[in-house]
């Protein structure tokens, strides 16, 4: 049944990265390193996204932003905190308008470190990422609406649910 | 003068000769020596002064002086090479080879066997391997 | 039969008196529904008769020495109408018209030379019978639709002054001076049954006694008596050269000679005049100016009815068109106003100047193949009359009812109509499916007429329709597409039920004619083509026109079944993606200032390419040039 | 009547894996030229699969009855050529197909699918004549517009539509949502509307888009091969080589240019169609 | 290491905006502009204009509830330099071509660069 | 009858690697209002002068921004060097340019890269990309990272790039070269980037200075300034021309890039030329006090740096005014009235880093 690890469609969004990481994730689709071998795709619409990337740390105003991002791409999805930013912060935690890593806001799957993080983990990152496709799927029937899993601090849960748009199936 | 399709000729001659991509997941890369990947302990000459703690721009150090470990969390450190170049003792190291992406962020824990109130240009005790290296979970 | 005609053209006008003494509003209700299926039925009973015999009729009717007395008269009373109201609004200029051509036509019958050949003043045939269809049931269920309409009119425009009654019998004196144009053989007659369309049209642009209305009316006045000029002079040639006034005499000797004894001169200028009242380039302004007029004059007169006056002519001239310079000048007038209108309209928000255009842009087709004369093309423009009767008249009501509802005929305002006014939506959507998708008849008819000018051949005309169709295509698509999309529910609808009754009324026949065009192309389009032609062939091969039938009842029967498997599918709700700045509602986004700010999805106008600053004024003269030109080459070659 | 419905019902099972597979090998050509491994040429498949496999997001239910829709009337179009039938019915079709598709990404009431839906309209309108034109010249060429009637002629019909064919390849740049003019739905590479007509289809939706799309690749090359087919079975193979090139001289085009704005595309596309269209029609009239 | 025009020249409040305008008037463009908030009392308003190679430093320095002119109205681009200003360190600054009002950069904390002092 | 529709546009947009939102107010595609909003990447990292000491702000600087990185370390380093009165030994200061300029050919080529993607030449963008490539090899040898580097300190920098190194360097970069010619060529003959490349965006030389607009963005208005003429590092001993254009649009700025890039590798080639063997860094000892402005010229234009210190080991104050921030005005003004098609392209040719920008 699970045919996405064949076929992983990626979403960059630029947190408040540097950019350095930023190019890195560009860099992985150019000739070089070209992801396009794996079948990955930079759709840079979130409706086609299966893989969401994140670079940089999380600040007041991209809170909202990756939150929505989130919620519209459809299930099974998974989300990649590239680059120490993304991971907690790294350099800038202390900053006032950081409130830390990816995972302030939705849930991380796999964490790729490194200031800037190489093409190479980021490759290695995908790969995991479309190893967890296969858990993914498996957890039942994915057509149904799933809330963000709850596996974050119970503060994270409430702001994620706060942004779901209402109305379940039809 | 415009010229329609000029890119054809770089088109045409990338078609027939090799691409560039390298097969990285599939065969390993070599790093240049300079690469700054991740930072070492050398735990011999560590005294666990905790100078690298204090200098490390994100904090990515935790020296525990106490408990005798010396820890850093690889999902924080930004390879500056700070540390390294503050290090007293001269023994941190930044290498090539990065920490591995994963669906938990680890610190990496040093047991550091800080030699009794050195001597001034004694030779250090005789160290003993601090193999406990195995990660642990942070969160 | 005689005695029948003589019902249906003076019933309606003697209606037409009555309805001006009325000023109560439920018993003018009453009574138009009443003479409505009068002449409904007159009109009926009359086709159903004629079927019986199915040929070609021509007769005189009762005491005709009475009538041609009568329209002599008339004719100087029309004028002196016509004189007073330009005087009165300080247009004197326009009534020498008036004065030149009625005395120009009524002194040469007086003290003309004596006609050679007199033959029967009327003539009932396939097309005849069309059209009397089309008065009948479209110009009458248009009549009911008024009486909702109006009343909703004037609940909106309180500053217009209530003149319902007067509006009423204008609307009844149409319909008899219709019929009696589509009836006439005598040019004379139908000159003067012309010359009351046009004050009835200008009548009823006036209705609102506006500033605008006004001059819009005065405007739609001289370009249609320029028209009746050119019909005038048409007959002092007939008159002159011919010896005959009778239409189809004039338009059989010029079909046999050709342009030599100046006989195209009178077909040439009776085309001139139906360019006139069909709004080609360069007199496509008094029809844009008519909508200003209350939404029923535009169906039934502007679109319907009155502007295919122009077309029909020309249809019946259309054979004595045939591979000359004067069906080089219909046709090309026609494909240039066909292309040029379509383009136009990319440009109007406005629905009904969308639909003007639209009307412009199918009457230039209709012209277009009239001004070819070939057999496959006079097939092709009987089914766009058809078709584009039925078709727009629903489409002018439907906007009307919008517009009395929404307080906007504007596109833009029928974002998510088919949401807000499902009902209204569909007849909408109906209508603007038939006016070009496939396999609705407008598209079959225009199909019909492509093939005609690749056979005829006439390359310029197939461009033209080549690239008239894309632009056509691309101003109904975005309409189209606006009406679906996201909207309120859940408005009020204060469309009155006679409304509904006209609308659906035209809904149901459109389907019936698309359904049964093979039957109407057998029973009726193709006797006439005989008739005319000699033989017949339909423009299109039968079986295609029965695999068009098949796919008309595909697209409703395929989107239906999609529309079961569409709802049955298990699906989330998302938002719209706004770059991730939406704010929740698919309505609003988080806009520079940090602050909800409500998004807006317009269509696009393209001005800067189509405008109508930028392209009316080269079109008029593109359509001056083409007269100009080809008019003097027909007179030139004369003399 | 056999051998037609034969051919329909292959056309329907076969099309969207000839269209799959031309595209996968669309995108391994394309990367090749820039210097890249590339995807491998099942890819596309395997994208389909996927998108099938997702949850089913919608923005609007209109949508996904639109989409069936398109889905439907393509595959119609598709058969009724295949079938031999007229071929200025399917042209007409097509557009009600693709009204279908405007109709479809209208309805959600979204920015970038508006300005997708009418980049789509304008596309529409810069194509449409010279699609019209096409089957004028079949018409012209060979006396009928039956497809079935044309594939018996004894000469390809290349030979009297050298300009059509021109304008026709032309025209299938813009139809096969290539560079340099792939305004609408941005099959390739960023685009200011994101994904354009097709941002906010999703999952299912977006798959039955594509498999229409490869319907549509089909057809179109399809048409290219008619230029060539005549009674002479080898000119089938010519015209599947034929339309190859077109497709390679297609996905080269693609990858040596830019994608220009819609006014140098509206005119452009119409200054083309009549020049090539409307000159080789002047002369077949001529000729006639 | 050369750097031209070093030299800060501290201004008055008076002088202040004929001094900008006349730079304007000799076409010389806005640099930039810095803000700094020292010892708890004071900012120092740095303005930087430069002319092809040359620059010259002016500095203001404010009050801590004390109003400073904008020179948007002389220098259309200094708009996001005094909204900046204004957001980050709290200073007034006062007739503004565009003001964002505290929108710039929409942060949760309120003039984070003086609130040490303040609170 | 135009009628005006709404665009949100960003801060998620695939056209645009970075987050910054601009309302669209269109008629058609014609923009007829663009307002920027920014802030979806602000840190406030000069804040962080309270928390790290002066040297730690080294390797926070350097983390502005990832394309221009090596600058923001250096133009730091520098602004506590003048103020504590250090000279860099002239090594240093070499291989400081030669960095700087590797920077620039890498930042350049992105933003070629970025602007082919822009415009729909996706096969372009993988070539700028491709060669870029090449120079990010460079940077990782000799200083161990791709896009951060970690080699400025205060008084000099960290590592050497021994005389191999250099010319295998050199060598590479002709090769470098001969591809370059080939790649920009289509960039500036192509007739369909032409279209989309002529006439758009236009910015007169008044309204340059008006907006206050640096760097490439000025200059192909017309205006010849570079701070690289100011002679710092090693660029006293360096012989170039500024590059500029007239053209005052798109091309115009397009152009100047392409000549910077040859420009670079021509400095690069003079600075290996000329490189002294001098020491690579002086220590600095004690706490600075008091204030230093310096200006570099960034990929992107001219950059200020301030730092304002009080004798601690924390500073009072530090600044940096980054080109795209100065470029910002320039941007709204070529917005209008721009083509909606051309909006990405707009927004590219001032060559946006919005990181820098808000820092
Ligand atoms: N060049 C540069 Fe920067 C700096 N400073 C600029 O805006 O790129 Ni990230
Ligand atoms: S991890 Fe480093 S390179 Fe990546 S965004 Fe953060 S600071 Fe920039
Ligand atoms: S690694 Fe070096 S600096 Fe860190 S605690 Fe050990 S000796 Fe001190
Ligand atoms: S390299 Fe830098 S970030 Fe990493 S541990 Fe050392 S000082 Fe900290």
């Amino acid at each position: 049944m699970n045919s996405i690890h064949k076929s992983p469609w990626l979403l960059h969004y630029d947190g408040s990265s540097c950019n350095g990481c930023d190019i890195e994730v560009l860099a992985c689709t150019t000739p070089v390193y070209d992801v396009e071998r794996f079948g990955v795709v930079n759709t840079g619409n979130p409706m086609h996204a299966d893989i969401f990337l994140v670079t940089g740390g999380i600040n007041t105003q991209n809170a909202e932003v990756v939150k929505q991002i989130y919620n519209q791409m459809p299930n099974p999805k998974v989300v990649l905190a590239i680059g120490t930013c993304a991971c907690t912060g790294g350099v800038f935690k202390e900053c006032y308008n950081i409130q830390g890593g990816v995972d302030t806001v939705i849930p991380v799957d796999i964490y790729v470190p490194g200031c800037a993080a190489r093409p190479e983990s980021i490759i290695d990152g995908v790969v995991k990422a479309v190893a967890l496709f296969k858990e993914k799927s498996k957890d039942g029937d994915f057509v149904e609406v799933d809330e963000v899993p709850g596996d974050e601090e119970a503060e994270t849960e409430e702001t994620v649910a706060a942004v779901e748009t209402e109305g379940g199936e039809e | 003068m415009s010229k329609i399709m000029s890119f054809t000729k770089i088109a045409l001659k990338n078609l027939v000769s090799k691409p560039a991509t390298t097969s990285y997941p599939f065969e390993p890369k070599e790093y240049p020596e300079r690469t700054r990947g991740h930072v070492v302990l050398d735990d011999d000459p560590c005294i666990l002064c905790g100078m690298c703690m204090r200098s490390c721009p994100p904090g990515a150090i935790k020296v525990d002086r106490a408990g005798g470990t010396w820890a850093i969390n690889g999902y924080d450190c930004i390879q500056c090479g700070y540390c390294v170049e503050k290090c007293p003792k001269k023994c941190l190291s930044i290498v090539p080879g990065y920490t591995e992406p994963s669906s938990e962020k680890t610190i990496q824990t040093v047991k550091v066997e800080v030699p009794p109130p050195p001597k001034p240009a004694a030779k250090p005790a005789a160290p003993k391997p601090a193999a406990d290296k195995a990660p642990e979970n942070k969160e | 039969m005689e005695n029948l005609i003589t019902v249906l053209i003076c019933a309606p006008i003697v209606m037409a008196l009555i309805m001006a003494l009325v000023s109560n509003d439920k018993v003018r209700g009453i009574l138009t529904y009443l003479f409505g299926t009068v002449i409904a039925g007159l009109a009926v009973t009359v086709a159903v008769l004629w079927f019986k015999k199915g040929e070609v009729l021509t007769f005189d009717l009762p005491q005709t020495e009475i009538w041609d007395h009568a329209i002599l008269v008339l004719e100087y009373v029309l004028m002196l109408v016509i004189i007073y109201l330009s005087v009165k609004a300080k247009k004197g200029i326009i009534s020498v018209l008036a004065i030149v051509q009625t005395c120009l036509v009524t002194g040469l019958e007086l003290f003309g030379p004596k006609l050679v050949i007199v033959r029967d003043h009327m003539k009932m045939d396939w097309l005849s019978v069309i059209m009397i269809l089309i008065i009948g049931i479209v110009g009458v269920g248009i009549g009911i639709y008024a009486v909702g309409y109006m009343r909703g009119y004037h609940v909106h425009h309180s500053e217009v002054k209530d003149r319902r009654a007067f509006f009423f019998s204008i609307m009844f004196l149409f319909y008899g001076a219709m019929f009696g144009l589509v009836t006439s053989a005598n040019l004379i007659w139908l000159y003067f049954f012309w010359e009351v369309t046009s004050v009835c049209s200008f009548l009823l642009i006036g209705y609102t006694q506006t500033e605008e209305a006004t001059n819009n009316s005065f405007k739609a006045l001289w370009m249609n008596l320029l028209g009746g000029l050119g019909i005038a002079l048409a007959i002092a040639f007939a008159f002159t050269f011919i010896g005959s006034v009778d239409l189809y005499f004039i338009v059989k000797i010029a079909s046999q000679y050709g342009n030599q004894y100046g006989l195209l001169i009178p077909i040439a200028l009776l085309g001139f005049a139906a360019l006139t009242k069909s709004a080609q380039f360069p007199f496509s302004g008094w029809l844009l100016g008519a909508m200003v007029a209350p939404t029923p004059s535009s169906a039934l007169l502007h679109s319907a009815t009155m502007v295919k006056a122009g077309v029909y002519l020309l249809v019946r001239i259309a054979i004595a068109m045939n591979g000359n310079t004067a069906g080089q000048m219909i046709y090309l007038a026609g494909g240039f106003t066909f292309f040029m209108a379509s383009v136009l309209a990319i440009s109007q928000s406005d629905g009904k100047k969308v639909l003007a255009y639209s009307t412009i842009s199918n009457l230039g087709l209709i012209v277009g193949c009239a001004g070819i004369g070939t057999k496959e093309t006079i097939w092709a423009a009987a089914f766009l009359i058809i078709f584009h009767a039925i078709t727009k008249s629903m489409m002018f009501q439907c906007v009307g009812a919008i517009e009395n509802s929404t307080g906007s005929r504007d596109i833009e305002d029928m974002q998510g109509l088919a949401l807000r006014y499902p009902k209204l939506a569909f007849i909408l959507m109906l209508g603007i499916a038939g006016m070009f998708l496939a396999p609705f008849g407008m598209l079959i008819s225009k199909w019909a007429a492509l093939k005609a000018f690749v056979d005829a051949p006439s390359t310029i005309m197939v461009l033209f329709i080549a690239f008239g169709s894309a632009t056509t295509m691309f101003y109904w698509t975005k309409w189209f597409a606006k009406i679906l999309g996201i909207g309120e529910k859940n408005e009020k609808d204060v469309t009155e039920g006679n409304e509904y009754f006209s609308m659906f009324a035209h809904a149901i026949m459109l389907l019936i004619a698309v359904t049964s065009l093979p039957i109407i192309s057998i029973k009726v389009v193709e006797p006439y083509v005989k008739d005319v032609f000699g033989s017949a062939v339909p423009a299109i091969s039968e079986s295609n026109i029965w695999t068009m039938v098949i796919l008309v009842s595909a697209i409703f029967v395929i989107p239906l079944i999609t529309y079961g498997v569409a709802r049955s599918v298990k699906h989330k709700d998302v938002m719209a993606y706004m770059g991730g700045a939406n704010t929740g509602d698919n309505k609003n986004f988080v806009d520079a200032m940090g602050e909800a700010k409500e998004l807006k999805v317009s269509n696009w106008y393209l001005d800067d390419w189509f405008g109508e600053a930028k392209l009316f004024k080269p079109a008029m003269w593109g359509g001056i040039a083409i007269i100009l030109i080809f008019l003097g080459i027909v007179i030139g070659g004369a003399l | 009547m056999m051998c037609k419905i034969i051919t329909v019902v292959a056309f329907i099972i076969l099309a969207p894996f000839i269209g799959g597979l031309l595209d996968g090998i669309d995108r391994k050509l394309s990367a090749r030229m820039q210097g890249r491994k590339g995807p491998s040429v099942l890819q596309p498949f395997y994208d389909l699969k996927k998108l099938f496999d997702k949850q089913f997001l919608s923005v609007n239910k209109m949508q996904l009855f639109m989409v069936i829709s398109y889905l439907i009337f393509m595959i119609v179009t598709g058969a009724m050529f295949f079938a031999g039938m007229d071929l200025l019915m399917c042209f007409f079709v097509l557009s009600t197909v693709v009204m279908f598709l405007i109709l479809a990404s209208s309805s959600t009431h979204s920015p970038f699918a508006s300005i997708g839906t009418h980049r789509e309209m304008m596309q529409m309108m810069s194509y449409e004549p010279m699609v019209l034109l096409t089957a004028i010249g079949f018409y012209l060429a060979t006396g009928s517009f039956k497809v079935e009637d044309i594939i018996k002629m004894d000469k390809p019909a290349i030979i009297m539509l050298p300009g059509f064919f021109l304008g026709f390849v032309y025209i299938l740049t813009i139809k096969f949502r290539k560079s340099p003019f792939d305004l609408s739905a941005s099959h390739h590479a960023h685009q200011e509307i994101v994904r354009g007509i097709t941002v906010e289809m999703v999952g299912p939706e977006f798959a039955l888009t594509t498999l229409a799309e490869w319907y549509e690749y089909v057809f179109l090359l399809g048409i290219v091969g008619l230029f060539f087919v005549n009674s002479n079975p080898i000119s089938y193979v010519v015209a599947v080589v034929v339309a190859f090139a077109a497709f390679f001289l297609e996905i080269l085009i693609d990858n040596t240019s830019a994608r220009v704005k819609w006014q140098l595309m509206f005119k452009l596309t119409w200054i083309i169609s009549l020049v090539c269209g409307g000159v080789n029609l002047l002369i077949l009239e001529y000729m006639r | 290491m050369q750097d031209l025009g070093q030299d800060i020249i501290k201004l008055e409040k008076d002088e202040f905006l004929p001094e900008v305008q006349k730079k304007r008037n000799e076409n010389w463009r806005l640099g930039q502009i810095c803000c700094a908030f020292v010892d708890g009392t004071t900012y120092e308003v740095s303005y930087s204009f430069c002319k092809d190679l040359e620059v010259v430093h002016f500095r203001l320095e404010v009050g801590k509830d004390e109003e400073v002119l904008s020179i948007s109205r002389i220098y259309d681009s200094a708009v996001f330099y005094e909204n900046e200003m204004h957001e980050l360190f709290g200073l007034n600054v006062t007739n503004m071509a565009v003001d964002c009002q505290d929108k710039l950069y929409r942060i949760k904390e309120t003039t984070p660069f003086v609130k040490k002092e303040e609170k | 009858m135009a009628k005006r529709s709404i665009v949100p546009f960003g801060p998620q947009h695939p056209v645009l690697p970075e987050p910054i939102h601009l309302d669209l107010v269109l008629e058609d595609e014609t923009v007829v209002e663009a307002l920027p909003s920014i802030g979806y990447i602000h840190r406030g990292l000069e804040s962080l002068v309270a928390k790290k000491d002066f040297n730690e702000m080294a390797y926070v600087t350097e983390r502005i921004c990832g394309i221009c990185s090596f600058m923001h370390g250096m133009g730091y380093c520098s602004t506590i060097e003048k103020i504590m009165g250090l000279e860099v030994p002239e090594r240093a200061n070499y291989l400081r340019t030669i960095w700087c300029e590797m920077s620039r050919l890498h930042s350049h080529l992105l933003w070629l890269g970025l602007l082919a993607d822009a415009f729909g030449f996706e096969a372009l963008f993988m070539e700028c990309w491709k060669i870029r490539e090449k120079i990010l090899d460079m940077f990782e040898e000799s200083t161990g990272g791709r896009v951060i580097f970690s080699v400025n300190k205060i008084g000099g920098v960290l590592k050497d790039m021994p005389a191999e190194m250099l010319a295998d360097f050199m060598k590479r970069l002709d090769g470098m070269q001969k591809e370059l010619k080939k790649a920009t060529k289509v960039f500036m003959n192509d007739y369909t980037v032409k279209s989309r490349l002529e006439g758009i965006g236009i910015l007169s030389k008044e309204d340059a200075i008006a907006c206050g607009a640096v760097g490439p963005m000025m200059r192909a208005s017309g205006i010849e300034v570079d701070m690289r003429k100011t002679g710092y590092a090693a660029y006293k001993d360096i012989d170039f021309q500024v590059i500029t254009s007239d053209r005052c649009d798109s091309y115009g700025r397009c152009e100047v890039r392409i000549g910077e890039i040859f420009q670079s590798i021509e400095i690069i080639r003079q600075a290996i030329a000329q490189i002294p063997d001098t020491e690579l860094s002086v220590m600095a000892k004690g706490f600075p006090k008091g204030e230093a402005f310096v200006r570099f010229e960034q990929p992107r234009g001219e950059a200020f740096y301030y730092s304002r210190a009080n004798g601690t080991k924390n500073l009072d104050r530090m600044r940096v005014r980054t080109p795209t921030f100065a470029n910002l005005p320039s941007l709204v003004k070529i917005l209008q009235g721009a083509q909606y098609g051309d909006v990405p392209l707009l927004v590219l040719t001032i060559d946006p880093c919005i990181s820098c920008t808000e820092r």
